[in-house]
């Protein structure tokens, strides 16, 4: 039961830079575990992330792994699952990461149907920068760029996804841990794009700004917002407000891009195409 | 006249805050320069902090501290790690709530339980206020009043009553021990 | 820790940092603090849910059945 | 803020403010260390003096709406790091093509890439004249203090409206990040200037006239004032609408860049120290000045005929403070910077033969010290009076 | 009835550079009958463009006109609006501009709820560059880089702009010049971000590839493929494939993000913000 | 493709099958005119050779994209040109920093900004060189003809994957848009490099090894070869992991600079016509250079005695052919570029005080005709009579 | 041309690029193909619909009720 | 020997790809080198088209065309634009069903309603076709046999034997006008 972290960690580099009750090293332990129950082999398997606290996981993960450019992730996990379709790739983010500078690949990579597994670590805050507004951040939570608290609406990340046409999404928080572990190991198991949300928290930055004073204090606002998905359907408008749903929200198989390009490879040798 | 200063200890004492108190008050209420610099970086999460300051009557061309004339230190890993440094002759100030271990080093050192201090004055958080009074106090390189003003100015709203006890607590700790 | 419980319950005294999410997750009140971390009170309590476990950040508790060493 | 009144500020908070006391309006950023402070200031600070502060999805969408500000008449900044220069080259390229003034703050740290974000360094020196495509002259200057920073940030604003351009403040993290005492200028002490408005009706306005004088730069009307013109990013004649004509083209082309280099004596000079009778010259910019003037103080005080040439504005390159030590040949001319090598080429462009050019370079966050300096300067008298 | 067309179009530098029966010139009328219909002040009208076939036709409109980079047009746009929250700013964008390269420009604008009224001149091809395929172009269909058929799945762009929150969302095709014409026209009421998907046509690098072979081949194929939004919803999936709806498909008003600014300002002007 | 039999080729279509002879096995790109036809004919050409194409949605993600998949073991490719040359800067610095071998080409169009999107330039030399932030050396290569357009092609991916970083092939309209009679080398006369293996077992495979020797890198395992190795933008040890060590910092950015330094004898020298007795030399490169080449052959025919030194490979500066003219003594150096001046600039740090250095510039699209260089040499070997 | 309709129907022959378009779309028959681009052919017919204008891509005809000329 | 060769109308008229098959019909038929370019741009789109080549025996180093020997004109501003530039002497082949005004230059014009003929034959989008033969029949400058291999090689599958038509066509034409 409990984990083989030799196996999936590179414990040499342990402990990691994560802040003391940082939610980061609790979804990077759902992976792990979720890996693990899957049955993935760690050596087919390479983990992506781009810049970020979230994006330091790889470095402690022992797998192929690529820490790239800010919010570039996907796109450089792109070109490996093309390069490469029999990999496993995953790639690890952050609202930040994900959803602001990288806004544009996340829909792209959703819109293509290309085989990766992305999780972001949604702790609706920009923690390695120490604290500045995300466009997860909750309307009138204070960030060192809001100090007259946020003034633009954030998104719903899983509602983007589905909006550029993802077909598996799901999400879940770091006080859901076996849930959590759970959605990442529907994810890993879909065969196209699949996308987590996992809510995280960052104690230093979003709670020491919010009134929510310990690690504790975070992961109950987490579950105190969290709905599970068979309940959302049935709220209210003013019931939804400032909650969530979590579960698998979106799950509808389509065949993978690179399934998709083999098919162009054999039509290519056949016939040469039509320029 | 040239000094420096070093205080060194975890993230979260607050050191970055009371190098800058201890260099505003200096330049805000002195004829003196005075430059603060410190460390930056992921390692300054949870991890070590290191912020100098330096207070000279001439112009402080190059700004940074090499070898401290004073050392501050409020953890043991700060101690081992920049104690070696100090100048030959200069002042470490230990708070032995959390060193233990002061091997003899070319330098002389002064003990105070700092943090322990502060947590009877209501809360371990103005361990650094303590800290600076103490620092003050032991090097006069700064007035106390002025410098009771910068802490005032730059303390939270609502915390400026605990603040000055500490503050006054360094203060006099620093004549006891001298 | 020798107890009659079959789980074991390991502290990583090196990676904790403190933060007390465990303690505080434990259904059982097995875990006590030190100051943050995690001191193993009641092991004989334990009933395995591993949600110390999986909430802790730095990998730095682990629960095994006996069996399992 | 101003007043006679001492403080301790840090460079990027000096920056903030003096881009406020220069009147900026609206401040587009992404957060990336080591400037992330004059983000955040001016989130706090601008909405307190009428102005705006924009958290954008990146920093290529902040470049975007500084320049779509500032045609909508507010004067607009910028400010990020490494990763975030290279990603605004595109925009920046946009605001010389399309004449917009603008100001964009570069604080260096160590690169390539993510590198060390939060040790300092000089690697950007040739990217900010360099690194978006085509022809462009382009402003940059350089602080080394915190004082600096903040003059200098309303100088930066003054050029870029009086040149219709964007400005670089090339800053470094120790400059960035040191906090110091400062005595800010009154008020009253600052020339700030504002932007010319046109004084031909909409009919006959040209924004993009060409007097065949680079002295004469046409006004720039904003956004919303009738004037109804157009502004792109292709090559245009003086109405500002695209042509394909090559030599319409060339005329553009160079007009934009002359208007630059016609202006050089105009640009924040050169700091000397002790250049006058110097046989060894330090050639050196930004925080590492500080210990190139710590150096030269030092060697003097040992009977080293020393000398410093701090240059303030980097690009255009002003060459002349190089011309007049190199009338004097020189011993050497050392240039020491924390990168590989980048001011070093063009001082040794304008020094040629005359005497050897010794780069004096450090790596990896590492501040280059006085003594190293010293060192280099006392070798240098050495090898030069034994030659 | 008549457009004033000395009034809106800078008359002396038509003809345009577009190509005979290309849909854009068609979109860029009914763009300026809705500002005249909408009775805007051209004076305090400003339209903003990328790059691309499309993005050309700022430069034939008499306002304030920009005309930026490749897929940026919405954040220059967002600089004008903050700056001068009197202006109306129109952004004039393709498929390529809006939702290739673009693409989170786009979607953080609807998030933001900034009041730019976007038109997306949507060929589902890049015209300027010679037919390269789009994030639009339909699956299948033939382009410069797809020679054996596009294999990637487009998006649906309104989808997408409702995923980022956005409020108000249109559609309608050169086919359709008066829905189009109201369309706009409502866009433009709508004070928050509005968004109108203008399909249009590209005859010379879409049509000639794909056996449409006139222009009006392409409008009858435009509107062979809209259905009126009042019906779409009660179409069966199979129905539905390969059209889309057309109308107004979301509308629900929203404070506009520089009206929350000013609120911002009034708060920082007294009480001083909480860093 | 290859054979012996000629073939009226395209500069972009000669640059895609010569990819493809060297292994070209991953293109993501994003449409730009003068490049276009490059991502057409990958679209069109590489899932017939087992081979695969993507367009992505911007050029940011193009260039990250290649980078994956070199990681994953595929040689890649992307083009380009100037706006998205800007755009993919910040991930040319990570292929920099992180080693990682894949072949940019950038067909040089007018700029600054959208410019003359169709217009021949050669503006981005020195972007090229300098385009991202931070300490970098980089291979920039430069054909001249659609032949070369092919055989660089190759030599850009053998240097590539030889020295495991990005190499740039910097084309401009006029080579990239030109067709020409071409007969391709065979492909047994075809030298292609492929990539080199670790030889070490996982556990001791260090994929950035500093052996102390610029002659010696580290090869590249593939990704799902089992070796879980970490790659990151952070400056890093020979670990692959990052490091804040100032130290270990300079080392590693020095380390990935003197790789490329080191080799410069092995890059593609310049070809050099009439060197021998010339008394003044034109250096040009690109498309520019057929000018030259043409004026050169003229001023010949016109008993002038002129010469031609036409750098191939652009960067690293290959001083040498510089060198060996200065000692010369000629009567100038004649630098004709599409552009207001940039190759120039390493040209006189090269030439220093020897000899005037004559920059020949047009903008705006317009080529250089050779007449107008065969004038500049002629005034050249006046005015050096004179004197 | 004078004709009983209360619609003038113009074409500005320097910016028609011949698409079809508007006779493709005119209801009524009004206009007719010179090699793509319309001749106004029986303007008595025209019901001022609006369709040939609002189609034509290059802003190249326009119809106005008479009374407003 | 060297030989410039300029053909120049509308966009659409498909100049570009005879252009295209004149180079390839030298370079990959003849000993001859051959370079060919051509005029991009927006304004290629429906606006004027513009496609030159070189053969010759020598090396092309410089590839751009200034004066052309022989122009080849399908509309009336494209002769209007590039009549003058002929080099004095060389040769203007009009297309007549276009270009109505021919005022006198220093050049040898020989006119055909080359776009009237493709009409004639089936469709006039064969009209360069047409002309390429025309202008091989009177340049002689490429075997007219490798050019028709050219010709079949690039048209549209299922065009071959239009093609075809029109070539000989044009080459027929060319020995009438001679
Ligand atoms: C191009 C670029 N812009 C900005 C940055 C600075 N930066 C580093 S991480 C980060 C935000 C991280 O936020 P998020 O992705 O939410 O991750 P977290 O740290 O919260 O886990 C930013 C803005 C950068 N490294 N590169
Ligand atoms: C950064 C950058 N990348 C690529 C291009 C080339 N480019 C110009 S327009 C265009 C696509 C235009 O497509 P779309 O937006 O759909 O407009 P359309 O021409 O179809 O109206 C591209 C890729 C560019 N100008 N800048
Ligand atoms: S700053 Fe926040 S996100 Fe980053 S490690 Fe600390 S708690 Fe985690
Ligand atoms: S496994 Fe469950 S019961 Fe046992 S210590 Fe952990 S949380 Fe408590
Ligand atoms: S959860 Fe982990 S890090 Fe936190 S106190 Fe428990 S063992 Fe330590
Ligand atoms: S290429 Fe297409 S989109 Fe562009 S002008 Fe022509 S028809 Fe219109
Ligand atoms: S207005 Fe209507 S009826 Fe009249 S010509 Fe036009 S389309 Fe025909
Ligand atoms: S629609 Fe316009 S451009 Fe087309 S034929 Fe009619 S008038 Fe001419
Ligand atoms: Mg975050
Ligand atoms: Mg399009």
């Amino acid at each position: 039961m409990a984990l083989p972290l030799e196996k999936y960690l590179r414990v040499g580099k342990l402990p990691h830079i994560w802040c003391p009750g940082c939610g980061h090293g609790i979804v990077t332990q759902a992976i792990i575990r979720a890996i693990d129950e899957t049955g993935l082999d760690t050596e087919e398997t390479v983990i992506v992330s781009g810049i970020g606290c979230s994006s330091r996981a790889p470095g402690y993960m022992n797998f192929d792994t690529l820490h790239t450019t800010h919010g570039r992730a996907i796109p450089f996990a792109t070109g490996i699952k093309m390069a490469n379709p029999e990999l496993n790739v995953i790639v690890i983010t952050g609202d930040g990461d994900a959803a602001a500078i990288g806004g544009n690949h996340l829909i792209h990579a959703a819109r293509r149907n290309i085989g990766l597994t992305v999780v972001c670590f949604n702790n609706n805050i920009y923690g390695m920068t120490s604290g500045q507004y995300s466009p997860l951040t909750p309307r009138g939570s204070y960030a060192s760029t809001a100090p007259y608290g946020m003034f633009e609406r954030p998104f719903d990340l899983c509602e983007l996804v589905k909006g550029a046409g993802g077909s598996f999404i799901a999400r879940s928080t770091a006080y859901h841990t076996r849930h959590l572990t759970n959605m990442i190991k529907e994810a890993l198991k879909y065969e196209g794009f699949s996308f987590v949300d996992a809510l995280s928290q960052c104690p230093t930055y979003y709670g020491r700004r919010n009134r929510l004073r310990t690690p504790l204090d975070m992961l109950n606002w987490l579950r105190d917002r969290a709905v599970p998905a068979s309940s959302w359907d049935k709220m209210t408008p003013e019931e939804k407000d400032g909650k969530f749903p979590i579960g698998i929200l979106v799950n509808q198989p389509s065949t993978e891009l690179t399934k998709v390009y083999g098919e162009v490879m054999v039509k290519a040798a056949a016939e040469g195409g039509r320029g | 006249m040239r000094r420096e200063f070093r205080l060194a200890g975890a993230g979260g004492q607050g050191l970055i805050t009371a190098a800058i108190i201890l260099a505003a008050a200096a330049a805000e209420h002195t004829e003196y320069n005075a430059v603060q610099s410190q460390s930056y970086g992921p390692e300054s999460r949870g991890g070590s902090s290191k912020a100098d300051v330096i207070i000279a009557d001439e112009e402080i061309d190059y700004p940074e501290v090499k070898n401290p004339d004073v050392l501050l230190v409020m953890t043991q890993e700060a101690f081992d790690k920049f104690a070696p440094g100090v100048r030959p002759g200069g002042t470490i100030i230990v708070d032995d709530t959390y060193v233990k271990d002061v091997p003899p080093v070319d330098a002389n050192i002064m003990r105070y339980s700092i943090s322990a201090k502060a947590k009877e004055l209501g809360r371990e958080i103005v361990a650094n206020i303590v800290a600076l009074g103490l620092l003050v106090g032991v090097t006069g390189i700064v007035p106390e009043d002025a410098t009771l003003q910068s802490v005032l100015a730059r303390v939270p709203k609502g915390t400026e009553e605990l603040n000055e006890k500490a503050f006054l607590a360094g203060v006099q700790a620093a004549k006891e021990i001298v | 820790m020798v107890s009659d419980s079959p789980y074991e319950i390991a502290v990583n005294e090196k990676w904790c940092k403190k933060c007390g999410l465990c303690i505080a997750f434990c259904p059982k009140d097995v875990l006590e603090s030190d100051g943050g971390g995690p001191i193993v009170k009641a092991p004989s309590q334990c009933i395995g849910c591993l949600l110390c476990e999986m909430h802790c950040p730095d990998f730095a508790i682990t629960v095994k059945r006996r069996a399992e060493k | 803020m101003n007043g006679s009144k001492p403080k301790l500020l840090q460079g990027n908070e000096a920056c903030v403010e003096g881009a406020i006391a220069a009147g900026l309006k609206f401040f587009a950023g992404y957060p990336i260390t080591p400037s992330t402070e004059i983000a955040e200031l001016c989130a706090a600070r601008l909405p307190q003096v009428g102005g705006k502060f924009l958290q954008m999805e990146d920093e290529i969408a902040s470049m975007a709406a500084i320049c779509g500000a500032s045609l909508a008449g507010r004067k607009s900044m910028t400010a990020t790091s490494g990763p975030g220069f290279s990603l605004k080259q595109e925009n920046i390229g946009f605001a010389v093509e399309a004449e917009i003034p603008c100001v964009v703050v570069d604080v260096q740290r160590v690169g390539p890439s993510t590198g060390m974000p939060t040790s300092a360094a000089q690697g950007d020196v040739m990217q900010a004249r360099w690194g978006t495509h085509g022809d462009h002259e382009i402003v940059v200057l350089s602080p080394s203090s915190v004082l600096e920073a903040y003059t200098l940030t309303v100088t930066a604003f003054n050029i870029a409206e009086e040149l219709r351009t964007p400005v670089i403040l090339l800053m470094d993290e120790m400059v960035g990040h040191l906090r110091e005492k400062v005595v800010l200028p009154e008020k009253s002490e600052l020339v700030v200037r504002d932007r010319a408005k046109p004084d031909l009706p909409p009919g006959q306005y040209k924004p993009y006239a060409d007097y065949g004088d680079p002295a004469k730069i046409a006004p720039l009307a904003a956004f919303g004032e009738g004037y109804k013109y157009h502004v792109t990013g292709l090559t245009h004649g003086e109405d500002g609408f695209p042509t394909n004509n090559p030599q319409a083209g060339a005329t553009q082309i160079k007009r934009i860049n002359d208007k630059i280099t016609y202006r050089k004596k105009d640009l924040p000079q050169a700091e000397e120290l002790f250049t006058d009778d110097a046989e060894v010259f330090v050639f050196s910019f930004g925080g590492t000045a500080r210990s190139a003037k710590k150096a030269v103080r030092d060697a003097r005080a040992a009977g080293l005929k020393a000398g410093l040439i701090r240059p303030v504005t980097i690009w255009p390159f002003l060459e002349e403070p190089l011309l007049k030590a190199k009338a004097k040949k020189p011993k050497a001319v050392i240039v020491p910077e924390m990168n590989l090598g980048q001011i070093v080429r063009p001082v040794k462009r304008v020094i040629g033969d005359t005497c050897p050019v010794v780069g004096l370079n450090k790596l990896g966050g590492q501040y280059i010290e006085p003594d190293e300096i010293l060192e280099a300067v006392k070798e240098a008298i050495l090898r030069g009076s034994a030659s």
